[in-house]
Parts: C-alpha cells; structure tokens; sequence
C-alpha cells in the first residue's frame, strides 16, 4: 500500500470537518444562550437527571439512527434512513475503534502531534494509509454496501416516489438537490476507491465529503446534528417561544424536510395547499422567509397530524402558534364588558354543560345532552343558556394568549361560582382549553362523548341498539390532541353498527372548518370537506357521527348521508 | 281558420305574440304607432343579467314577424265591436276586422322631472338610465364626459306616493347593476355608487350580477333613498341620503347622477281602453281577469293583454306572457 | 364674548373625503370584503354583540365612511370566536378580515 | 317609575291627529334622516322614531317618551316634503312630544325638562300680551347674540317704535299695539277649553316640584334649565 | 343649470289668489324685530298700489310658535285660529293674508285636516263657541304676504328707482333667496313654485333685476328650530344650521339674502355676528357680513324708501355697502336717530364683524 502518513487528498475532508464542527460549536452555544434563563437551567438539569438522561439515550438511538418512527409509518422508508444513518454511525465508529488496532504502514508511524492529526483523518481513508484485521474489514465492507442499499431506495424514491408508498415529496431547491447528489456518491466513490485505490477516486470521496460537510448548515441535512440537540431539548420539556430562536431554532433545524407531513396534511388535497403544510413552513421559517413563514402559520388547520406523523417528533403546531403570536396586533382588547357577564346557572348542580359558542349554532346538539342528562336522572344545569362567553381557544388559535386569558378568567370564575363537581363539554375546541389552560382543581372536566360512555357505563343511561350503520369521524381537538378514541366508539357500539372510516383515529382528516385556520377560503375548506367525506364514506356507513359542533356544520354542507353529533344520535337510541 | 287577430303595439309582447299567432294558423294583425317595430327594447343596447346584447334577440324578432301585416306610423282611433268580432279604425283611415285583440301597448318611462327633487332638467348633469343606455349604444352624450364619480338612483317614480307610484318597477334594480358595470368597463377608474332601498334580484343570475358588481366591478352599493340634489360652483352634482345601514346623513359629489326611472303604463291607448271598458288596476296598468290564470284574458271578452301593459315587467316575462297569450287567442278563436 | 353655545359638529358622512386606505388594502388581500350584503348575520350571531355594540357589518361600513377609529374601538370587544364567519351567508372570510384590520 | 297613562302610551299616543295624519307605513328609505337638519347636529334620526312609532311596543315608547332624542327635532317640517310613503316624521315628533309632557316621562331627560322654559315664556306672552314673541320680554340678557344693535334696541324700544312706525302699547290696529282686553280674555278662554291651561299649569308644577327636589328656587332652576348643556351627550358623532 | 326646467316648474305651481281685499294678521316676530317691514308691506299694497289690505286690532298672535314650540296642544291652536277665521267673517273678508310663515303653515296645515278630518273641524267649532261665542268661516282664499308681493312685482318693477343691480360694475347683484320652510314644505302646491324651487322670491329677484344664486345648501332651513332657538343650551343647533348654509353660499360671493319668514332673517343676520364673535369668519367682502333683509325691505329698497325708513338700522350686518352697490343715497347720522331726529345713541361695534 501506500508508505506515507498523509496526502493531499484528505485536505479537502479536514477542511470539511473543521468547518463543520466549528459551526454546530456556536450554533450549540448560541441556542442554549437563546433559551431563556429559566428554560437553561431546566436544560442543563435535565441532562443530569436519569431518567431524562435514558429517555436521551433510548431516543438518541431510536430515533436519530434507527429511525424507529419511520419504521413504523413505513418500512421502506424506515429501512432507507435507517440503513444510511446507522451505516454511515457505525463506519464511523469502527474507524475510530480500528485506530488501536490498525497497523501503520512501514516506517511512517507518526508520533505526537502528528498522530493525533492522522486520527483525525485516518478512520476515513484508512485503506489507503493503513492495512486492516479482517474482521473489521469485513465488517466496513458491509456497512458501507448497507448504506449503498439505502442510497438505492433513495434514488428509487426520487425517481418515483410511488414506489416506496409516498406520494408528495418535498420539493427542493439546489443546494438541496447538490447536498443529495454528493450524499449518495460518498458511499460509491468510497468503495471504488477502496478496492481499486485510483487516486481520482480518494480525491472525488474526500470532496463529496468536503462538500456534504460545507453545504450540511445551509440545507435540511443539518437536521442531522441538531436533531440530537432537539431530542435533548425536549426531553428537558421546554416550550416553544419566539418562532426563530432557542428551543424552536433548534427544532427547525431539526426538520429533515423529509416531507411525511405533506401527505399526512388535509391541505394537500389540493396540490395548490400543499406548499402550506408543516414541511414548507419549517424551511421558510428556517430560511427567514418571514412573510411566507407568516402566511403559512397562519393558514394551517391546526389539525395536528403533521405533529402526530412527524418522524422527528417536531411540534409544528407550537412553532405557528409561537409564528402567530409573533405577529404585531395593534389592537388592544377591551373585554371590560366580561365583567358583567352572569352565568345562566342558577342553583348549586353535580353536573354543569357548557355549550359554547359554535354549539349555540347547533341547538340541536345541546336539545339531545339536556335529553341525555333528563334520561340520566343527572342533577344539572347549563352555564350558557342565553349565550354566553367564548372559552378563549380561538383566541389562543390567534396567539393571542393575554386576551384568551381574559375570557378564561371570567368562566373560571363563573363555573367556580356554579359549585358543580363535573363540567361537561359538547365542543372540542372548548374541551381543548378547559383541559390545557384552565385551572379548575376538583373539577372534573369532561368531554360529552367520555361523559355519555361513562353515564351507560355506569347503567345511568339506558339505550337501545339500533340498526343504524355508523362511522365515527375524530374530531383533532379530541382525538389527536387528548387521545379519546375509544370512548365515542363505545358509545356507538352501543346504540348501533361501528363502521371503519379508510383514516382513524390519529389519521383521521380534518373536516376543513376548523377554526385554526384564518386564511383558507371557503372553496379550499370545501375541498378538504369532500376529502374528508369520501374517507368516511369508504365503508357506506348510513350515517356520519361526530363529536364537534364545527365538525358537524362543516359535514351537514357537504356530505351525501346524514351527518350527526354523537349526543343526537344517543338521544334518538334512549330507552323510554 | 284565417281569422285576423288585431295586435296593438308592436314591441317585444306584440311581435312574439303575433309570431306565435301566425304559427298557429292565425293571421295577426301589427298595428304600431312609432316608426318601426322594436319597442322600447330596440333602443337597448345589452340586456342583463348577461349583457347580451339586445339586438341579437330583436333582430330574431323582427325576422319572425317579417310576413305579419304591419301597419307602422298608425293609431287606432276607434274601436266597436259586435257580434262578428272588433272593427277598428286606423289613423290612416283604413279599417280592420278581426276575431280578437291583444293590447300590447307595453309602457312608459316615467317622466324624470316630475320627480324635482333630483333636478333632471334643471342641472345639466342628472340623466336617466334610458338616456345612459343610448350611451351604451351610440358612445355619445354630452353630459358624460370622463366622469371619475357616478351615482345611480333607483326607484325614481317607484315606490312613491308623491309621485302616485306605489308599485315596485320590477326591473329598474337589475338595470341599475348591469349599467352600473358597464359604465364601469367604459370608465374604468371612476367611482360607481347605487343607492337603492331593496335590490330586487328576482331572477335566474340576477343575484350572480350583484354578486359580480359589488366583486368584480366594485360597485358600493349604498342602502338608502337619495333625498335631493343640488349643484355645485363647478356644476357638479351634491346629493344627501341615509346610509340606513349606517343610521348616518351622508353626502357627496358625483360628476353623473342617473336616474332608474320606472315604467308607467303608456298611456296614448287611454282611449282605446275605454272603448273597450278595461279599467286600469290601482297602479295605473290594466286590469287584467286575475293574476294567476287569467292573466291575459280582460273583462272584455275577446280583449287579451300581454306584457308591460299589465305591469312592469322584464323581457323574458314578457315573451313568456306573449306567447302565452297567443295560446288564450287561439283557445278563444276555437272554442 | 360667551354666549352659552356653540357651533356643532356635522355628523354627515362626507364621501368626498372618506378615506379609504385601510379598506382597500383589506380588499386586496380580502375581495370578498365588498360582497357584504348587510343582512346582519354575523351581528346577530356574535358572542360579544350579546354583550356589546360588536357589529361587523357595521364595522366594515365604518372603514368606509371614515370613521376607521370607531371601527378599531370595536374590534377590541371580538373573541375572534368565529361564528361569524360560520354564518355568513356570501362566505366572508370575517374572521381573518377582523385580524387583518389590526395588523 | 310611575307616570300618567302607564300601559295606555300607544293607545294614546295614537288618539293624536298627528299620528293619523304623519304616520302611515315607514320603508326606511332614510330620505327623513338625509334632509334632517337635527340629524346632521344632534345624535337623532328621524326614521328610528317613525321605526319605534309603527312597531307600537308600550316599552320602547317609554323609553322614547323619556328620552333627549324627540327633543332634538326642529320642527321644520322638511322631511315632510319628501318622504315615498307620505309620512310626516315632524308631526310624529309633535304628537310624541305632547305626550311625554302630558305623561310626565319628559321630566326624565335634559331636553325634555327643558319645556318648562319655552312652556313659562311663551304661554305667559302669549296670555299676558296676545304675543309669542314680545320685545319687553325678550331679554339681552338671555339672548347675547341680538348683538349690539339689539342691545341698542331693547335700550330704545319706545323711541325706536315710534320712529318704525309700531304702535307699541297703543290702541287700534298697528304693530306691537296692545292686544285688547277682550281678546285676551278669550285667548284664556280658548286655553281653557282646549286643555292648554290644564298643560301649562302641570309643566309649571312639575317644574316647581323638581325645583324643591333639586333646592332651587323656581328662577334658579328656570336658568339651570335654560343654560344646561351636556353637549357632547347630545351630538352624532 | 337649465333654467327651462325650473321654468316648466314655475308655471305648474301657480296658486290661484286674488289681488285684492285681505284680512291681513301680524307676525309676532316681524312686529317685534322687523317693525319696518310690515309698515311697509301696507303702505305698498295700499298706498302705492291702492289695494284693501284690512287689520283688525283684535287679531292676536296665531300661537304658532308656542304650537311649535310644543307648548300647547293642536286643538289650542286651531281654536286660536279659527278665532281669527272668526274675525275676519265678522269684518266681512273672505281673502286671508298672514305676515308670518309660521301662522301659514298652522293655517295650511289646519285647513287640511280639517278638510281630511271634518269630525275635528266641528270639534273646533265647538270650543271656539265655547270660549269666545264666535263662529268662524273657512277664508276663501289663504296667503302669505310674500305671494301678495309676488303677485304684485310687476307693478312694484314700475315704480322701481333702484334696482338690484350694481351702479358700479352694472351687473346684476348676486341674491340669495331663503323660503321660510313652513311656506311650502309640507304643502307643496300653497307656494309659488312649489317646494323645491319656489318662485315667490326667485321671482321678485328676476323682475326686480337681480341674479339668482342657486347654491347647494338652498333648501336648508335657517336652524331657527322654535324650542332650539328658545333655550339658550339649543342654540348651538341653530347657529350650526346657518353656519352651513353661510358655508355653502360663500364661494358664489353674494350681495344680499332675500327671506320671505319672519324669523330666518333675524337668524341668518345674527348668527353671522355669533360666528364672527366666535370664530373670527365673516361672509362678506372686507369684514361685512351679508344683509339678510324682508322681502318687503329689498321691494322699499327698489322702490326708493329711505333705508332708515324700512328699519335696515334693526340689522346687526352693515347695511351700507349695499346701500353703495345699489347706488341707494343715506345719510348715515339718521341711522340710529329717533323721531324728529333724537340721538338714541349707537350700537357698539363688534370684534369681527362691521357692522357700520
């Protein structure tokens, strides 16, 4: 082999590697320098706390190398991330384990300083300075012909995404595509040179490499090293705050661009909207793309499926909201005339149902729970008879956390007053805020669905089961955002036949007329309706039930069977 | 059965009805005081809610009535009837036999200066929405003159008991929007506003134009009556009304102010009608048996009436009422 | 000299010196701004309006009779809620015209 | 509150001849409130009161009765002219006006209570002299914008009559001359018959009543009521 | 402006009145601020023209303005009236003319509801028996004064000495004309020309040789507003009313303000003093206001009275430049003399307005 300790092909790597390292150095450092103090400690304690610590390893593991969450959702595109990233780890780790067991070529061991320098380099380009043990040979040899399978699907992938069961991918721009190309020619040109040490081949490796590493801070691949930090970050359970600095820069980085969400997004139903998902916000925030950043937060649904399918675990909906918030408002709210508001709640009751305001626009959802709570022998009382005030989510939905405050404190005070043991919830939205923000100690916060199950559970509430064939839709703000599934679904197998939806549960479609939305004009919600629709519709259910009074309203528009609210359709099934 | 079938007026309820006669094996008789065949339609140039140009439909019309017996430049001057049938005397002193008569003497545009408050005849630059259409048609009008801000009147000699018009013109608010677009394209960095009380968009597209006007062509639609109107130094016109919507006074000037004047019932058949015994309804128009199905047949037996003669009325009603009154003629001439 | 009066202001809406820059640049981002019908659905509707003079289709006369301050004053009484929005019979965005104006 | 004609208002309100003749069916044109001169200076729109008139609910009657708003009207009569639908809005006002006053409901509002200044000024000229008007008791005092030459008027009323031409205080026919006995008597007479007596003499205990209420004397109060101005209160803004 | 318009309007609004033999009634107003007017009215009808205009020292005031001014009931005022229809039978007329606007319209507005409504007219009768014992009749013909000097203006043009054009530029003075809106407004077809554009006065402009000024706020009433003049606190009301106005009429530079209502001029004159005072603003040129004068002032003015005569001195707006414009002489130390030449003393003068 070749008797020197170094040639000038491995300048370009070296160069590569310093820059790269230097940068994620200050980039470490001027993120936790973001955080706001408080935020530092908890991060800095967090790393030091056991248990948090194992949960950084488990997913450290899981998720960077692994990519267990990919996996999961599709294990094409499990094997595909996890083959390049764990390959490419462990070339990297056996290069550094092979160091004590390498024997150096005659004559040309280095000493001192310049051992250290060929360390840096060595594991790379050992082949050409260094004769291997066969066992680790071997062992390079695989992995790198493992990462070579990845990179194979990648290019499949690219060339028809179909294939491997995606079909929108995210589109980049050049330095994307460059960063891509140069990613899947390290490996190629690796083995080339390898096994026939051409030394066009060693130059051509170390400068894809040169170039992935230059290129690495200014594209998606960044997510690479920052992931790291973000799962680090999260575990220490921090919140999002301003959109581009500290936790969330941290998250942003972290986004691969690798595009799920685009799919997964309700929007995409039109190819227009699909430069609105999560995918294209985090790269525009990222890039301080403020103006579109803005437009797209403030476009989103707030469904939160992105978040659920995300495979890095990224909370995009904080991010839009952190983005909303962040956006000058030069109105100051005057809800001074909060203070005269009365409850329409008069004695003391176990049980107060609040309706909200969009439930005022579906009486027929509050008739059907005063028919429920009637039937059920419950001691209850409506706390907004005669309209009373909103629970503060769409205000939250607009980042406008002060002024939602306001509204919180006056139905604290009023359901506090009311000295009910038991709130019950008929919408989503409200039952979303009640559960995150409001601080009602000893009462229990239900919503109707969990209520209804619990009072036929409980042999309160006796129901007849029909023949009626029902598909259950999940609205976000309760099955995404709190988990209830089961409940509503008990509840109408109960009454009647529990038909499939194609999408459940945590991938159920938004309707489209969620209230996250500013933007979206009446036709894009119609089109994400009639999506929505068409994947209810998958098992010709006879009728559509929900448990959102905006669900509801949004379906009643556009669906071809009737559309109900879960409590209607329980009031219908009562035993008289 | 070559029966004649007298037909006053010879507007769009005169020719569709005397069109529709003729293919029933009737002979239908025009008898049309002006110099041509038209009407009022004639001198339009689009027709809402489409802007289909109005040609298109009376030139089909006239070349349908092109074998009818017409008589232009005449009036009938007298009319008796007896057991076989109406005689009538024309102004050219020729008489007329027939089985049956059908007024369609259509309407009158409601005399603008009566309403004074609005100044038409007294400032130069309040015109009427006929006046507007001619506009359309012939690009010339001194009063409009690279206007920047034009306002629309409706219910000018509707809806009003001072000028003993209580009825709804039907048809003034659809125009209003139409013209109000087109004024639009024609001068399109002016400023359009319509004042009206109700918009009235009974029809099929009817309430797609207003939709299309306030959109697309960013007519402001303003609720309210205008009260009066004066003239500025400049000779430019300053109106009040209520922006009810409001609750506020409001005012402002405009280069152009027209008028939707309403239809009144053309009134030069008077005579005629009295021979005939048909009375006029509370609105001035004729009396027709009822409004449902008796609509054509009068109290005359053997007097039909069709189009903007009973009341205000669009075209499409009017061809629809044409030809079904040549159904009732037809009935009667064979019962 | 104090005579114990004096001249008042005129409440007329004087469109000839409206100022419109607010609403037109609402309506370049919201066209469908100029298609309200003043049917009064969102006002009867509104949760704040059950409390409050909270009128949207007042607010947007406002903007276009020049009394943008009055408009400003009463969007601070909005809890964004929405139903508005939910109601409109010509399909308003209202809610995203409501944040709009106060950016 | 307790006042005259309590659940009767409507009822009453439409025994007017004034409402017979101003108020037939309102389309809320606005023509009224486009023309309105108190419109344009008071915080008032002539086609609500039609509005609230014709829809004949005792409650919002009351409110309207006890109110500044039908105080704000001048009676000038121009939206008589041109409203569509033949309404007179200003003889509604009038009819509105006598009832407040004959229920008592004026007392409750800053303009209302205000009757009782042109009620004492013009009735007692009216009865003393055969006047609405009459210079002896129009006052530069009160009335500073009759400027200095009407300041120099009241200064001189006999010579400059004289100089005019008036009979001022004279017998016989002429300007200002003295309206006879006889005659005034009769004008007494009519306001007693017609029922402007039993009016007056309410307007002026209401009056004297509140004046205790507020310890005033009745002078005091008179120029409280005359003077008092919660003007922004008052405008259309 | 196309004047054929108003022209074709002119001749469908002609009332049909006599020319002679009136039972003419006072208007409290005029009596009290504008003496000279109604002196003159009379020695015009009867002197120069030779007309039977009768005043009956028994009339009293119509109670038009305490009617208005919501003081008294309908039924008081149209008894009050129908004392003065009772009047006029008894002195033999059947011609009624009354000085004052307001009285016209009460009566205006009296003899139609009774005409619609005949079941109160007999209950008038009653009271009318019942207070005073007189019956009255209905008066065949109903005038105001302005329509008599309308009617008369032709022949008043005869014995014009000073018409209204100005001796210095020989062109026509520019005359505002301002209807008292009680003249037409809520009976259009009792006024010469109707209520959008009356002739009454447009009419003495043109034969006297003035020019019309039809400016946008023509139709506003003065702002006089009975109880909004009457309670100091309402004033505000009123001078706004003439603001705009004053406002509307200043960019056509008028010489001169034509009324036909007792109380408009007195507005329209001392609310341009109250804005001067308040504001420093004055309409006319070089710190005069714009006289506000009686129709028969302007027909004494044309024909030659002395100014002093016709009661101009009553104005707080100068006079005096007119006077100039016209081409009117005057002696200026007679304006504030009193009979046989008294020295009555002088107004002061104002901050902002001139007023010699």
């Amino acid at each position: 082999m070749n008797s020197q300790i170094f040639h000038p092909f491995v300048l370009p790597f070296v160069l590569g590697m310093a820059f790269v390292l230097t940068y994620c150095l200050v980039g470490l450092v001027r993120v936790v320098l973001q955080l706001p103090k408080e935020d530092r400690k908890k991060f800095l304690r967090s790393l030091v706390t056991p248990k948090i610590a194992w949960a950084n390893i488990r997913d450290l593991f899981g998720d960077c190398l692994f990519h267990v969450k990919i996996w999961k959702r599709n294990p094409i595109l499990g094997y595909m991330h996890s083959t390049i990233a764990f390959g490419w780890f462990m070339i990297i780790v056996i290069g550094h384990i092979m160091l004590f067991t390498l024997k150096p070529l005659e004559g040309v061991e280095a000493e001192g300083f310049a051992r250290t320098f060929t360390n840096f380099y060595y594991p790379i380009f050992y082949k050409f300075f260094a004769t291997e043990t066969p066992v680790f040979a071997f062992l390079m040899d695989f992995f790198l012909l493992v990462i070579i399978s990845g990179i194979l699907i990648a290019v499949v992938k690219k060339i028809h995404s179909r294939i491997v069961g995606v079909k929108r991918v995210t589109k980049f721009g050049f330095a994307d595509n460059m960063i891509r190309f140069a990613l899947w020619t390290i490996f190629p040109f690796r083995l080339i040179a390898e096994k026939t040490n051409i030394m066009a081949f060693w130059w051509l490796y170390s400068f894809d490499l040169l170039i992935f590493m230059c290129m690495l801070p200014f594209t998606r691949y960044m997510h690479i090293p920052t992931e790291a930090l973000f799962i680090l970050m999260r575990h220490a359970g921090l919140k999002a705050r301003e959109p581009r600095k500290g936790y969330n820069l941290a998250q942003l980085y972290s986004c691969p661009s690798c595009g799920l969400c685009i799919d997964a997004c309700p929007m995409s139903v039109n190819d227009k909207n699909s430069g609105n998902t999560s995918a294209y916000f985090m790269k525009k925030l990222r890039n301080g793309d403020s103006e579109d950043a803005k437009r797209i937060a403030e476009t989103c649904l707030m469904c939160g499926k992105c978040v659920m399918i995300c495979p890095v675990s990224i909370e995009s909906c904080d991010i839009k909201f952190s983005q909303r918030a962040a956006t000058p408002y030069y109105i100051n709210s005057d809800h001074s005339y909060l203070e005269n508001v009365e409850s329409s709640s008069s004695d003391i009751s176990t049980v107060l149902y609040f309706a909200g305001c969009m439930t005022q626009l579906t009486p027929i959802i509050m008739r059907a729970m005063k028919q429920i709570m009637e039937a059920a022998g419950e001691e209850y009382e409506f706390l907004d008879k005669d309209g009373g005030i909103c629970c503060g989510r769409p205000m939250l939905l607009s980042g406008k956390v002060a002024e939602a405050q306001a509204m919180i404190a006056k139905n604290t005070e009023l359901i506090k007053k009311s000295g009910a043991k038991k709130l019950v919830l008929s919408c989503p939205i409200c039952y979303k805020v009640f559960k995150d923000e409001y601080q009602l100690e000893g009462i229990e916060i239900q919503h109707h669905t969990q209520y209804i199950n619990e009072l036929i559970k409980n042999g309160k509430l006796k129901v007849n089961k029909g023949n009626v064939n029902y598909v259950y839709h999940d609205p976000c703000e309760l099955g995404r955002a709190f988990g209830v599934y089961d409940e509503p679904r008990e509840v109408l197998e109960n009454v009647g036949n529990l038909r499939k939806a194609k999408s459940e549960k945590e991938l159920s479609i938004c309707c489209g007329g969620s209230l996250g939305s500013f933007n979206l004009t009446q036709k894009e919600r119609d089109e994400i309706t009639n999506n929505s629709v068409a994947d209810l519709m998958f098992n010709n259910p006879d009728e559509i039930v929900t448990a959102c009074p905006l669900c509801l309203k949004t379906f009643a528009r556009k669906s071809p069977v009737a559309v109900k609210d879960i409590a209607e359709v329980v009031s219908e099934q009562l035993t008289s | 059965m070559k029966e004649n079938i007298l037909i006053i007026g010879g507007g769009a309820a005169g020719m569709e009805a005397a069109t529709q006669l003729q293919k029933m094996g009737l002979t239908p008789i025009i008898v049309e005081k002006s110099e041509k065949l038209g009407g009022h339609i004639a001198q339009w140039d689009r027709l809402f809610p489409a802007f289909h140009p109005a040609k298109d439909v009376v030139d089909q019309m006239l070349n349908q009535v092109k074998d009818v017996k017409t008589y232009l430049n005449t009036e009938v001057t007298d009319i008796q009837k007896d057991n076989n049938g109406f005689h009538a005397l024309l102004s050219n002193n020729e008489t007329i036999d027939a089985k049956a008569v059908v007024l369609a003497t259509g309407f009158d545009v409601f005399k603008a200066e009566r309403k004074q408050e609005y100044g038409y005849g007294i400032y130069n630059n309040v015109m009427t929405s006929v006046e507007l259409e001619r506009f359309f048609k012939t690009g010339k009008d001194a009063r409009i003159n690279n206007p920047k801000k034009i306002g629309f009147v409706h219910c000018v000699g509707a809806r009003d008991v001072k000028v003993c018009n209580t009825y709804c013109s039907k048809v003034c608010c659809t125009t209003a929007l139409k013209q109000a677009c087109e004024i639009r394209e024609v001068f399109p960095d002016a400023e359009v506003y319509t004042f009206y009380m109700d918009l009235r968009m009974f029809g099929p597209g009817y309430e797609d134009l207003y939709l299309k006007t306030q959109k697309d062509f960013d007519v402001k639609c303003i609720r309210g009556r205008v009260c009066e109107v004066s003239e500025d130094m400049d000779g430019r016109l300053v109106i009040k009304a209520e922006d009810t919507l409001f609750g506020k006074p409001l005012k402002m000037t405009l280069d152009v102010l027209v008028l939707m004047c309403s239809m009144e019932k053309n009134k030069s058949i008077d005579a005629i009608q009295a021979k005939l015994g048909i009375a006029n309804n509370s609105d001035g128009f004729m009396q027709n048996k009822d409004m449902y199905l008796g609509m054509n047949g009068t109290s005359q037996d053997g007097v039909f009436v069709a189009g903007a003669c009973i009341a205000p009325k669009s075209l499409p009603d009017t061809i629809g009422e044409a030809r079904s009154v040549a159904t009732q003629v037809f009935n009667y001439i064979n019962r | 000299m104090d005579f114990g009066f004096c001249l008042s202001p005129s409440s007329h809406v004087k469109m000839d010196s409206v100022d419109l820059t607010t609403f037109n640049r609402l309506k370049e981002t919201n066209p469908d701004i100029n298609t309200c019908i003043a049917c009064g659905s969102c006002t009867a509707t509104c949760t704040a309006g059950n409390f409050t003079e909270m009128s949207f289709r007042r607010l947007l006369l406002m903007l276009q009779r020049g009394k943008e301050d009055e408009a400003k004053k009463m969007i601070q009484r909005c809890m964004l809620c929405g139903k508005c929005t939910l109601v409109c019979p010509r399909g308003i965005n209202i809610r995203k015209i409501l944040l709009d104006i106060t950016r | 509150m307790e006042y005259r004609f309590k659940g009767h208002l409507v009822e009453e309100l439409y025994k007017d001849y004034r409402i017979k003749e101003g108020m037939k069916a309102c389309m809320n044109c606005g023509v009224c409130t486009a023309v309105c001169p108190a419109a344009e200076f008071y915080k008032y729109n002539p086609k609500n009161i039609v509005n609230i008139v014709s829809r004949k609910n005792e409650q919002e009657l009351e409110d309207l009765l006890k109110s500044d708003t039908i105080w704000y009207c001048g009676e000038c009569m121009s939206c008589v002219t041109r409203c569509p639908r033949a309404n007179a809005p200003g003889l509604v006002i009038m009819a509105l006006r006598k009832l407040s006053m004959r229920s008592g409901l004026y007392m409750e509002s800053e303009k209302g209570r205000q009757q009782y200044v042109v009620v004492k000024d013009l009735t007692s000229n009216i009865l003393n002299y055969g006047y609405c008007v009459y210079p002896r008791t129009f006052d530069y005092e009160t009335h500073k914008e009759f400027g200095p030459v009407g300041k120099w008027i009241n200064d001189n009323l006999d010579d400059l009559h004289a100089r005019m031409g008036s009979n001022l205080d004279g017998d016989g026919p002429g300007g200002l001359r003295k309206i006879p006995k006889e005659s005034l008597d009769q004008l007494k007479n009519i306001f007693d018959v017609t029922g402007a007596t039993e009016l007056i003499e309410q307007v002026l205990a209401d009056a004297h009543e509140e004046a205790v209420k507020e310890k005033l004397s009745d002078e005091e109060y008179f120029m409280k009521v005359y003077t008092e101005n919660d003007w922004e209160k008052h405008l259309n803004h | 402006m196309i004047i054929e318009g108003k022209q074709k309007i002119w001749a469908d609004y002609q009332k049909d009145i006599p020319d002679d033999h009136y039972f003419y009634v006072r208007s409290c107003i005029r009596q009290a601020f504008w003496p000279g007017s109604e002196v003159t009215f009379l020695d015009i009808t009867r002197n120069k023209l030779g007309k039977d205009f009768y005043e009956n020292p028994y009339h009293t005031t119509c109670g038009g303005i305490a009617y208005h001014s919501d003081t008294i009931p309908q039924e008081t005022a149209m008894t009050i009236i129908a004392r003065q229809f009772a009047l006029m039978k008894e002195s033999g007329y059947e011609n009624y003319v009354c000085s004052c606007i307001t009285s016209f319209g009460c009566y205006t507005e009296t003899l139609e509801t009774w005409h619609e409504y005949p079941e109160l007219e007999a209950k008038i009768r009653q009271y009318l028996w019942d207070s005073c014992k007189k019956e009255f009749a209905k008066p065949k013909y109903l005038a105001h004064a302005s329509d008599l000097i309308y009617k008369f203006r032709f022949d008043i043009a005869k014995q014009m000495k000073f018409p209204l054009v100005n001796v210095k530029t020989g062109k026509p003075l520019k005359v505002v004309e301002h209807i008292g809106c009680h003249y037409s407004k809520m009976f259009p077809s009792k006024g010469f020309g109707g209520a959008e554009y009356p002739h009454v006065l447009v009419g003495m402009i043109e034969a006297w040789g003035g020019e019309v000024v039809d400016y946008p706020e023509r139709r506003q009433c003065c702002g006089f507003g009975f109880r909004q003049y009457f309670i100091q606190a309402n004033r505000g009301y009123s001078e706004s009313n003439t603001h705009k106005k004053f406002e509307s009429m200043e960019p056509y530079e008028p010489d001169l303000i034509i009324t036909n209502c007792p109380g408009c001029p007195y507005f329209l004159d001392r609310w341009q003093y109250v804005i001067a005072e308040q504001t420093g603003k004055t309409y006319g040129k070089d710190g005069y206001g714009i006289p506000a004068l009686t129709y028969e002032e302007v027909a004494g003015l044309v024909m030659g009275y002395d100014p002093w005569d016709l009661g101009l001195q009553m104005h707080q707006v100068a006079i005096e430049p007119l006077l100039e414009k016209m081409g009117i002489p005057y002696d200026p130390k007679k304006k504030y003399q009193g009979l046989n030449g008294k020295d009555l003393g002088m107004p002061h003068c104002p901050m902002h307005i001139k007023s010699v």
